[in-house]
């Protein structure tokens, strides 16, 4: 292919990669922002989330848009209701205390994973997407002939595709207008900058903190939700969304949400662009490198203020 | 023989009665080799302790659950015929978490803790290196159901074999004449960045320009991707057949963003069925495959009148026509494989009674292997015929060729033993036990 | 002059975003003093020492210590040369007994010499008069005893300069005197910076006296010379 | 001084009682325990940046793996006997570990998990994008007949034991020994607080580069201990599983305690092992435990006894 549809199609693909992390992410930061807790099942819910989506998608046979509309529903509240019962019978009881809870959430992914693999079994599964249309995309040129319009080989996006990235944009501007204007917002905002002075003003912090929890994994389930008719629910696929939110939300600058979503674009879309130049492992280990650097460098994140 | 076959058939149902017909196919292939006594000569009430390492967990899951029930097939079928040398098999099966330190671990448990008499059934390449080592030094006869080429490079030890599936340096050197003349003479292969790749890349690169082909280009997938469109622009536009290859829980999702990609205007496909195995054929997004070739060890979809005991072995696994579980048609076996769970087993249960009498069991065992040829098409082997060179520890078969057809994979070629061939690059049997 | 005093600042200045915490501060500390540095809430005390132990690296101007140029010398390298410091703000060690924490202070001076380090440990606690507390954890102690370990972790470095910072908030009487008490022992061998608020502490123990008001020296002089100035009486009376 | 004469009372026995057991177990025991002090070599190491330094890494397969391939490929590839080929693994360790350590501390915190983590990641790529000569994750065998030391055979069960546990027992006392100089003291008010260490004189950035060494190289041994011992090289080993399991183990078995590692390293293998052996959902009793842990015994198997029985415990 062209260089020109070349990289445009690598750019699609990392704003689809963008969308879905900057969502997933959004839900670790707001855990790690606000409860310090460094969630490592946080893969674990996501993965949660594409394995409920096949299973209601699967269940409620009458179409399959039914069925999918239905999980992108269902798959959330069920994650963020589990994630508020293992607030509460673990991580309430560590005190939210940051290296007990890095111990303990590794347990709750050892057992998540478990059960998973018992219940749903090893394989990778599918979901039928609401509606899937191929789009050939076409190319310009000047060429010999002045200006042409070409349909290169492989040029092309899918209306799912796209549909999951404007879905992304909207849940999250409507996430980040909850935040910065409800009341639950700023009591969260409250809680993140002082927990003790929060608790002065009679703030009800354990309450805040399941909820905080429950909504980040809520959110990464809905992330999964989206991407799972792309990608297929499978009990290990919590791994890359983990790492890659990680890093997104450190990045970004911690506890940042327009932070943690400006990295999620970047890391997406870099992680396409630079797939284009370099020979895919090659590229991968850049781009893992280029994260590493930029924390070297800035270790508050891009996006954020250096921590006293 | 027979006395023995109508010690079997007294007091069974007919259908144990086929199955040991056919078991007398396979005996039959055994019967020139000098040694062989037949299989129901009991010496001992103690079981033979068969130590099985599964991918219960971690990345080879799909397999090891795939390889655990056709196991239990065998060893139904083997232990109701009277066992291994009249002693009853007993799997001591332990999940290796597809990772070879703790394959590694659990051969070892086999051989001090639960004093096997020989340890089988691993898949996963580096799992059998990380454990292979431990078993040679252990003196534990370790056969491997893998398709990697570590037994037959040299690597590994005189205790490890691969009796009962071809490896990939066969496998895809025999791919190379039939797509080279059916398919097209420029190739890009796809692959993934990992030692099994890699064997696909050199191995298939080599017998294609043989043949004359071009090679276009490689694309090396970095593992644990989860996202594939954005390296296929890289494909030259002039590419006539894609060869892909691909394993690990991304599978569908590759050959589905492959499909989109060309949007039914792309090169003839080529794949290893790897790259779908315990995948319906018919998934959704999976349709563009229509038209397409994969390799596969054994053909998935039941064949009219190609394999004698296909159907025999499907009953006794409990696999339907299609290749999934007679209980349920979503479930999809891993066949292209798994046959090497069963006929290994049989493998083990022959080079047992040949090494009858020995003093020192494990090592007769291997003597016995090393002096197989021929293994016959038989219940016991029912994948085809093959040839198993001792020195290599490596056995050569037959490879099918199958094109997606209506929803379902039907043969379309039948390599020759002959064409999985390759020179000796090991002589295990100069190795001191 | 350079070698009589022991420290010596040149117009240092320190600017915190726009904001001015230090102007010009020319200041000289002659060997062996015992000096007082007062000042309203908020008037550059805590920073000015800060710049001087290499907390806080000054905008500009320089600091001589021991006729060695220390303004861009890392705090670490400053403190091995003979500068110690106590936080106004409790800053021991919580969870490691007291002992330890007064060990790690001698140890880096006296290494592996385990019957020195802890003869001069048990001296150290000694002189604050918390040897009984040795073994306890420092974060099980009294506010007091804490603030009481914070100085002797000072003095078992057996600094030339030490900086303290507000030592005397929290103790209970009994305690102030006993801090008097010390830092008249401590007159004439060790150079002492005294950072206090309380003035009765200050008059007692300090033989000369500068004020800081606003990031600027405002005065200087003898204890009699300040009890009796103008301008500090209007700057904390102003204040206060 | 009494609890002077318990310490080194309880380093002998340790190390005595580690000799004892290859006496008194099992053939199968006794290979358990030979690659429980290997892999506890390895949580030592981490040990003294995490639990001792107080610097939460979470590329730490990184320094095994560097330890692992330096050694397997001088001996695969360059064909050196054992012993230089040691040195040269614990050479290229070294210098791995002195560059992570030169950019990795300029953070401190979650950013130093994220960059060690990154650079972990890069390493294992790297393993897989040279597979020419690694054989990326499928790994290569370092052959039996080359495992041999001063004409001792490694791969047999005795001498492997005394093997592993020579390079157990010399870490054990380096860590030991380390922990009660100025030195290892120093890392402790690092840990506690670096900014009131700082002010007492200590340059913590260097203590901080050296602890990061030592710990590196630490992992290395276990690394080129465990690909000499077991015969085996593979990429699975650089991956981030390998970098979360030492933090796992020096967590459950108590973190800055010189017992901790080798309680927590044996405690996950048997837990493993065992729980194997009743139900196929292991790792649900694995999570399970760890989970159980954490909630009532906060600071590990070591830190508990140190709390509630004896505070001398190092």
């Amino acid at each position: 292919m062209e260089f020109g549809p070349h990289f445009l199609l690598a750019t699609l693909e990392g704003a689809l990669t963008a969308a879905v992390l900057a969502l997933t992410a959004v839900g670790l930061s707001v855990v790690f922002g606000i409860m310090r807790v460094v969630n490592v099942a946080h893969g674990e819910f996501f993965m949660l989330g594409a394995v409920i989506a096949w299973f209601v998608s699967t269940t409620v046979g009458i179409h399959p848009a039914v069925g999918f509309l239905l999980a992108l529903v269902v798959a959330p509240v069920m994650v963020g209701f589990l994630a508020i019962v293992a607030d509460q019978l673990v991580l309430r009881r560590l005190d939210y205390d940051p290296e007990r809870t890095i111990v303990a959430t590794i347990g709750l992914l050892y057992c998540i994973q478990q059960v998973t693999l018992m219940t749903f079994g090893p394989d990778a599964r599918p979901v039928i997407p609401p509606f899937n249309q191929r789009i050939a995309l076409p190319w310009f040129e000047l060429g010999e002939q002045g200006f042409q319009v070409t349909w290169p080989w492989g040029f092309g996006v899918t209306t799912y595709k796209l549909a999951v990235i404007m879905f992304a944009v909207i849940i999250l501007v409507g996430l980040w207008r909850f935040l910065a204007r409800s009341k639950f917002g700023l009591i969260m905002r409250a809680t993140q900058l002082d927990r003790e002075m929060a608790l002065a003003f009679g703030i009800p912090i354990e309450r805040v903190y399941a909820i905080v929890f429950g909504l980040g994994a809520g959110l990464a389930a809905l992330g999964a939700v989206l991407i799972v008719p792309i990608r297929q629910a499978h009990y290990l696929m919590g791994g890359e969304p983990l790492l890659l939110s990680f890093i997104v939300v450190i990045i970004g600058g911690l506890g940042s949400i327009p932070g943690t979503i400006m990295a999620a674009i970047l890391i997406g879309l870099s992680d396409g662009i630079i797939s284009v130049f370099f020979s895919p492992t090659l590229a991968k280990i850049i781009a893992t490198l280029l994260v590493a650097f930029v924390l070297v460098y800035r270790p508050q994140g891009l996006f954020g203020r250096r921590l006293p | 023989m027979k006395k023995d076959s109508t010690k079997l058939l007294s007091g069974v149902s007919r259908r144990l009665a086929l199955k040991s017909i056919g078991a007398l196919g396979g005996a039959a292939a055994f019967s020139s080799i000098p040694g062989f006594t037949g299989m129901v000569h009991g010496q001992t009430d103690e079981p033979f302790r068969l130590g099985f390492q599964v991918h219960r967990t971690g990345i080879g899951a799909a397999y090891g659950r795939w390889y655990e029930r056709t196991t239990n097939a065998a060893v139904a079928r083997i232990n109701s015929q009277g066992g291994i040398d009249g002693r009853p098999i007993e799997i001591i099966a332990e999940d290796d978490g597809t990772d070879p330190k703790r394959g590694a671990e659990v051969v070892e448990k086999f051989a001090t803790q639960h004093n096997c008499d020989a340890a089988f059934g691993t898949l996963f390449s580096h799992v059998v290196i990380g454990s292979a080592p431990r078993a040679g030094e252990l003196k534990l006869p370790y056969l491997v159901v893998s398709e990697g080429h570590h037994v037959a490079s040299g690597i590994l030890n005189r205790y490890t074999l691969q009796p009962c599936i071809t490896d990939v340096k066969s496998q895809v050197q025999a791919m190379a004449p039939y797509v080279h003349d059916n398919l097209g003479k420029k190739v890009t292969m796809i692959y993934p960045d990992f030692a099994f790749g890699h064997d696909h890349r050199d191995y298939f690169s080599e017998a294609f320009a043989r043949r004359g082909g071009t090679i276009l280009e490689q694309i090396a997938i970095p593992p644990a991707e989860t996202a594939f469109t954005r390296y296929f622009p890289k494909i030259p536009r002039d590419t006539e057949v894609l060869y892909h290859v691909m394993v690990g829980p991304a599978v569908l999702t590759f050959v589905k963003e492959l499909g989109e990609f060309f949007g039914g205007s792309g090169p003839a496909l080529f794949g290893f069925i790897d790259s779908l195995e315990a995948v319906d054929i018919n998934s959704p997004g999976l349709e563009f495959l229509d038209g397409s070739y994969f390799w596969e060890g054994m053909p998935r979809y039941q064949q009219q009148g190609m394999l004698a005991y296909d159907a025999e072995y499907r009953d006794a696994v409990g696999v339907d026509a299609n290749g999934a579980s007679v209980s349920d048609a979503r479930d999809v076996s891993t066949y292209a494989h798994m046959f090497g769970c069963w006929e290994t087993l049989h493998f083990i249960r022959d080079i047992v009674s040949r090494a009858q009498g020995s003093s020192n069991m494990k090592q007769a065992m291997i003597e016995a292997a090393e002096s197989v040829t021929d293994i016959t098409e038989s219940i016991e082997h029912p994948q085809g015929n093959k040839l198993f060179n001792g020195k290599t520890h490596q056995v050569f078969g037959h490879q099918y060729i199958t094109r997606v057809n209506g929803g379902r994979l039907d043969a379309v070629h039948t390599t020759s033993i002959e064409d999985t061939f390759y020179p000796d690059e090991v002589d295990y049997t100069q190795q001191e036990f | 002059m350079a070698t009589l005093s022991l420290l010596t600042t040149r117009r240092v200045c320190k600017n915190f975003g726009g904001l001015d915490a230090l102007t010009d501060v020319d200041f000289e500390l002659p060997r062996g003093q015992v000096r007082a540095l007062i000042g309203p809430n908020g008037a550059g005390k805590s920073t000015f020492v800060g710049t001087i132990c290499g907390r806080i690296p000054p905008t500009s101007g320089e600091i001589v210590f021991d006729g060695q140029d220390i303004t861009h010398l890392a705090t670490h390298r400053r403190i091995c040369l003979g500068i110690a410091y106590t936080f106004q703000i409790t800053s021991v060690f919580s969870r490691l007994t007291a002992y330890e924490n007064v060990a790690l202070g001698v140890r880096r001076i006296h290494g592996s010499r385990w019957q020195k380090v802890h003869s001069l440990v048990m001296e150290a606690l000694d002189r604050v008069r918390i040897a009984d507390l040795a073994e306890q954890i420092a974060g099980d102690l009294s506010y007091g005893h804490q603030r009481l370990l914070e100085i002797a972790m000072g003095l078992g470095q057996s600094p030339e300069l030490f900086i303290l910072d507000e030592p005397t908030q929290g103790l209970a009487e009994g305690e102030i005197e006993g801090f008097k008490d010390l830092i008249r022992s401590l007159s004439g061998q060790t150079t002492i910076l005294l950072i206090e608020h309380n003035m009765n502490v200050v008059m007692e123990t300090a033989e000369f006296i500068t004020v800081l008001n606003a990031g600027r020296i405002l005065a200087e002089g003898t204890v009699d010379e300040m009890r009796h100035n103008q301008d500090v009486q209007a700057a904390y009376l102003g204040r206060d | 001084m009494r609890q002077n004469s318990n310490v080194v009372a309880l380093h002998a026995g340790i190390l005595a009682s580690l000799l004892i057991l290859f006496f008194i177990t099992s053939a199968y025991h006794n290979g358990n325990l030979a690659r429980i002090m290997v892999l506890a070599v390895f949580a030592m190491g981490y040990n003294f940046l995490f639990g001792y330094t107080g610097l939460l890494s979470l590329g730490h397969a990184l320094f095994f793996s560097a330890g692992m391939y330096g050694l397997g490929i001088s001996m695969h590839h360059l064909e050196l006997s054992v012993l230089p080929a040691f040195a040269v693994a614990l050479l290229f360790t070294a210098m791995v570990s002195a560059a992570i350590g030169f950019l990795a501390l300029r953070t401190t915190g979650v950013a130093f998990m994220i960059v060690t983590l990154m650079f972990a990641q890069a390493g294992y790529l790297t393993i897989l994008l040279f597979g020419k000569y690694t054989r990326g994750d499928e790994g290569f065998v370092i052959q039996q007949a080359e495992r041999t030391l001063f004409g001792l055979d490694l791969t047999d069960p005795s001498i492997r034991y005394f093997a592993a546990f020579a390079l157990f027992a010399a870490s054990y006392l380096f860590i030991a020994w380390a922990v009660r100089t100025s030195f290892g003291r120093c890392l402790v008010a690092i840990r506690e607080n670096e900014a009131r260490a700082r002010m007492l004189g200590y340059d913590t950035a260097r203590h901080k580069f050296l602890a990061l060494l030592a710990s590196g190289v630490l992992s290395g041994v276990s690394g080129a201990g465990y690909a000499l011992l077991f015969g085996y090289a593979g990429a699975t080993f650089a991956s981030v599983q390998y970098s979360i399991l030492p933090l796992l183990w020096v967590l459950l078995g108590g973190s800055g305690t010189t017992l901790g590692p080798l309680i927590g390293t044996a405690f996950a293998f048997y837990l493993v092992d065992i729980s194997s052996e009743f139900t196929s959902a292991y790792l649900l009793v694995v999570g399970a435990a760890i989970v159980f842990l954490t909630l009532f015994f906060p600071q590990g198997l070591a830190g508990e006894i140190r709390r509630r029985i004896a505070p001398w415990l190092p």
